[in-house]
């Protein structure tokens, strides 16, 4: 038992991973419901009514963690890629793979809740500054990324490919994470800082990292169960996915 | 009752956003899920084939 | 000087060989065989580099030819189905050009020799577009007598070629042999090189026969 | 290792002289867009000069988005590039010719052709100036970012709109920087700061243009 | 002789759905092209209301002139048209079949769309209406025409823009009676002049398209 | 059936050949011969009415083939150094689109039988892009065995095709020109079919010679 939770470079292969992206995929399917729920009862429920905004800042507890994991989700797919583009793993290109739809999500969320805040708050869906176009390409880098790997069928160019795209586009991030710092623009700053202290009611502040954890659990929750279907495609022909189909393994 | 879906007059922007995202988030795990069991079906009608023709 | 040892290659669905593994050494020529789609296109675009295989290793010298990079490029000439002469530029452009990137520039006199000893007298300053196909063949192999490369990769060189072009390149192969170069070749044409004292390699066998 | 670039890029050139008439199609079609629209729209002057500024940058947008099919298709299609990839000379400074010269073809031409095109539009003198400035900062930004996408998607099903979907989010913000400056200076507002960021990314992209594209060459080629 | 006509239709519909995304390009260049500008030109709705029948139209004519290069270009490079040529069948007939399914592919996607993009120009529903007719009287007049020039130009040096400067001048009056049509119609004025000048242009292309591009064709092989 | 009277031809400035004059009829089979750029590929494609001939005519059944148009082409495959088929359909697709507008629609069954035949089991219903050389020099030559043309024209036919397709090709030709049809073909490998009872033309006899 204790050998198998330290080997982990054992889990570096698609054979020791699918069951273990199987478990992991159900806990963290729980984790985020619960969490989730809970979130949008505190967002509706606890949480106050902000003095300036009224009822209509409770977006926020959608969009910011929707917008934050937009970002990281784009990080770990390009850590991930990039790491199958130098050591050649199967297992992380496929791992990238799993992460872009999800990611893809989180980015259009943030920008469709962020529409739904701006008609209100600016008085526009839409204005063209430096966070909110910085956004916009985050989630064109995600359908460029897919796009480019379905139109590839040779799997493994695919991969290659995807994973130059994908580290180009991590410039990107940089710039939509200190866009309102760099730039003086019409969208707010953050208010909960890398490192310094949250200058937000501690109530809400509780609601939006919950519904953060949330989404995080989520994330996780459904890569690796795409992850699981990947696997399964790409390694039909070996014999321990035939071996595992013909014993019915549920896992 | 009415007053807390009307949001203090953002009804329409809260649930917007709300709604929107919590379809495409259940929908999205519905999707996974029935694509890993497409593809676990696909490779069992496979590994049938196989075995009754190696038979 | 080149060792493959386990080489494996997948196209779409289908494992076109594995466990492939031959060494070739310095003044040694190889004949790769095989019918049509075994894969002998492959393997030569993987032996240069041009595509990873998806198991086994390529050696030259002793070390990976992914770890050497330019340093094995540099010992290589690759002539592969697709002429690789821009139609636009003449034979004597072409030639010079490819010659200064492979790394051994050579003069304007140089390049019309070469062009000459390969039979293109006369056709040395047109657009190899307008070049019948055996021609530009021609300007192609021309690379081979400027280039002091010691690994020539040729796929299906001969063909297009005239009997008396098909002489001439088979005593310039013979040539660089017999200096310690190193050839890989594949063709379907019955030529004298192919026999005698040269290494043989077959491929797919295994493949299903469809023949009348 | 100069020697190696200038090869290239003569080479390149040498190739444009040759087709003599790929020197004016990017150019040529930005003409013909840009001149179109007075047509389509109608001639009065105040709705020109306004919307002058984007339909010029539009336009080179346009162009250079479509100019960038010819950066490594001929030669993939001939066995060139496969070739090239063989040569022992660092793959990104091969690259780096070939973008240059892709760039004095189909961008320069832009920058010097704007301020013509621009009287059209009855833009001021500080306007034009400001307008070529933008563009030539601006159109080698474009062919190095889009050299990456031509090269991701070189030989596939459906190059085209792939490049497309794949450039434009890096096109866009030097779209909307270089119209932003020339719009500032219409409008008698500053236009450093729109100048410095469409600066920094040119430097950028010069600094991963030719790596990324190299490397997507290799994987391209497969 | 109609199974014919309907087996080269077939054949380039086939050709496209593998491609996939061919049928997409020309749309999105479009939808690109006329996007834009909002962004370039920046969000008051007035001035995007004034110029949107002359950006649309501008738009589909230069996607249409930029589609040319595919009508023909594929099938002389692998030799499949040399062997069209040499079909005992009338060449004018496979001609049409080509233009036909060129239409489809890269024509009515734009009528199709244009409602779609018109709106966010803020446009009447009758404009849009108007909008969608004389784009459908009007890019297959432009593809028929277009054709001619794509068959002179085949295989020359530089074609791209030997084909602009061949079909522009014919595609301009179409380009002006249509946004003209439009931009009537959004001024309150009848089109119906406009309109009938469209009709006219269609069925005379559609007499000669074909013939000549047939004609032009057997030229260019030699 | 096929006759040809003082056709002469010039590319660029260079005169190819002239006064050339040869007649061909039922049953006979016409081997062209010449070294690389003398000119076979030019003077088949004129043949085929691709080209206009400087000088000279080209008659089929007695009347020239400018006049006859459509009724001379139904009568001819040609099969050029492109091979002509479309590399994003399956050669099954390929097979039937040509032989539909070569005015003899087929049957999916039987395209598959032809390409089987031809040695393309398992492959019929990959896109031909993915092929290899030879195996896209089958589809294309898949339409001699489903089209019942009077006179084919080759050029170089042999190419790219390993030893059993070259076998199978010549016995396809043989057949052929049993039954009564009309066959021209060029090639630089030396094959059983071009010895005996055929033909000979040779092309350039004047034109300089390069050679080492
Ligand atoms: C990925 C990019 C984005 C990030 C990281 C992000 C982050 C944030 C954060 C942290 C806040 C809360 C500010 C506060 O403490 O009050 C916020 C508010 C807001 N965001 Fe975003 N956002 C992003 C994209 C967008 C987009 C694309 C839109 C519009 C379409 C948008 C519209 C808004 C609006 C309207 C607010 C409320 C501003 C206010 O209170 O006045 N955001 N965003
Ligand atoms: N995507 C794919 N799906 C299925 N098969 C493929 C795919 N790509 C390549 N192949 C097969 O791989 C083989 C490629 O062979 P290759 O070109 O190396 O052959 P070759 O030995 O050089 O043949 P030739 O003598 O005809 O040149 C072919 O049999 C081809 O059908
Ligand atoms: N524009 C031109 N200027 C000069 N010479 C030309 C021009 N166009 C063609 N030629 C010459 O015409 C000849 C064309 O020959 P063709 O292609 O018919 O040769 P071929 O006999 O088929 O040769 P191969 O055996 O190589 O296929 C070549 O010698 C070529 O150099
Ligand atoms: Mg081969
Ligand atoms: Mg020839």
């Amino acid at each position: 038992m204790s050998s198998r939770l330290i080997n982990w470079f054992k889990f570096s292969s698609p054979v020791a991973f699918y069951p273990l992206a199987g478990r992991l995929g159900a806990w963290s399917g729980w984790i985020a419901a619960i969490l989730i729920v809970v979130g949008l009862y505190m967002s509706f429920f606890v949480a106050p009514t902000d003095y300036k905004q009224g009822e209509g800042y409770r977006i926020i507890y959608v969009h910011v963690p929707a917008a934050w994991m937009s970002m990281f989700i784009y990080v770990v797919m390009a850590g991930w890629a990039g790491m199958g583009l130098v050591f050649n793993t199967r297992l992380s290109s496929m791992m990238a793979s799993a992460l872009a739809p999800t990611g893809a999500l989180f980015a259009f969320l943030s920008l469709w809740t962020g529409a739904f805040w701006g008609k209100p708050m600016w008085g526009a869906w839409w204005v063209w500054d430096a966070r909110l176009t910085s956004a916009l390409i985050l989630f064109f880098l995600y359908l460029g990324f897919m796009a480019l790997q379905a139109s590839i069928d040779e799997p493994r160019r695919a991969d290659r490919a995807g994973a130059i795209l994908a580290l180009v586009g991590v410039v990107n991030v940089p710039i939509i994470y200190y866009s309102v710092q760099w730039w003086n623009t019409l969208h707010q700053g953050a208010t909960i800082k890398m490192g310094g202290g949250a200058s937000m009611d501690p109530v809400m502040l509780w609601t939006m990292l919950i519904m953060t954890f949330g989404f995080w659990a989520y994330a996780i929750a459904v890569a690796m169960i795409r992850v699981q279907a990947i696997i399964l495609e790409r390694e039909r022909n070996t014999t321990w996915v035939t071996e595992l189909v013909k014993a019915g393994g549920k896992a | 009752m009415r007053e807390f879906f009307a949001m203090g007059g953002y009804g329409l922007y809260v649930w917007g956003s709300f709604g929107v995202a919590l379809v495409l988030m259940a929908a999205e795990p519905l999707l996974v899920i029935h694509r890993r069991r497409s593809v676990w079906r696909r490779l069992a009608r496979i590994v049938r084939l196989q075995s009754e023709e190696t038979k | 000087m080149l060792e493959v040892k386990g080489l494996a290659v997948e196209r779409g669905d289908r494992l076109l060989f594995q466990d492939l593994a031959f060494e070739l050494n310095d003044g040694e020529l190889l004949h790769l065989h095989g019918r049509n789609g075994s894969g002998k296109t492959t393997l030569l675009r993987m032996l240069c580099g041009l595509i990873l295989p998806a198991a086994g290793e390529i050696r030259w010298g002793g070390e990976s030819i992914r770890d050497l990079g330019e340093d094995f490029t540099a010992h290589l000439v690759y002539i592969g189905h697709k002429n690789g002469i821009k139609g636009d530029l003449t034979g004597v452009e072409n030639l010079r050009i490819s010659s200064t990137l492979d790394g051994f520039p050579v003069s304007e006199r140089r390049a019309w020799q070469a062009l000459e000893r390969i039979g293109l007298r006369g056709h040395e300053d047109l657009p190899t577009r307008v070049l019948s196909q055996g021609q530009q063949r021609r300007v192609a192999l021309a690379r081979l007598l400027v280039n002091n490369a010691k690994l020539w990769i040729l796929d299906e060189p001969f063909v297009a070629l005239d009997k008396a072009a098909v002489g001439l390149l088979q005593a310039v192969i013979r040539e660089h042999a017999a200096a310690g170069g190193l050839v890989i070749l594949t063709t379907h044409q019955e030529v004298s090189l192919t026999r005698g004292a040269v290494k043989q390699l077959q491929l797919g066998k295994t493949m299903v026969a469809g023949h009348a | 290792m100069l020697e190696i670039f200038f090869t290239v890029l003569r080479r390149d050139l040498l190739l444009v002289i040759r087709r003599r008439s790929d020197l004016f199609t990017t150019l040529v079609f930005f003409v013909i867009t840009v001149s179109l629209f007075p047509l389509g729209i109608g001639p009065e002057m105040d709705t020109l000069r306004l919307i002058a500024p984007g339909v010029v940058w539009v336009a080179a947008l346009l162009a250079s988005m479509l100019a960038l099919e010819r950066l490594f298709a001929a030669d993939f299609a001939d066995g060139t590039l496969e070739q090239l990839l063989l040569t022992p000379q660092p793959l990104s400074l091969l690259v780096l010719g070939k973008i240059l010269a892709h760039w004095m073809v189909t961008g320069l031409p832009l920058v010097l052709m704007a301020p013509i095109l621009g009287l059209q539009y009855d833009l001021s003198a500080e306007a034009l100036g400001m307008l070529m400035l933008t563009l030539l900062l601006g159109t080698p930004a474009l062919s190095l970012i889009g050299a990456i996408g031509a090269a991701l998607t070189l030989g596939l099903r459906g190059g085209g709109v792939l490049v497309a979907l794949l450039v434009l989010p890096l096109f866009v913000p030097v779209l909307i920087f270089g119209a932003g400056a020339v719009e500032a200076t219409v409008s008698g507002l500053g236009a450093e700061g729109h100048l410095s960021l469409l600066g920094a990314m040119l430097v950028l992209a010069l600094l991963l243009g030719p790596l990324a594209s190299a490397m997507a060459l290799r994987v391209s080629m497969e």
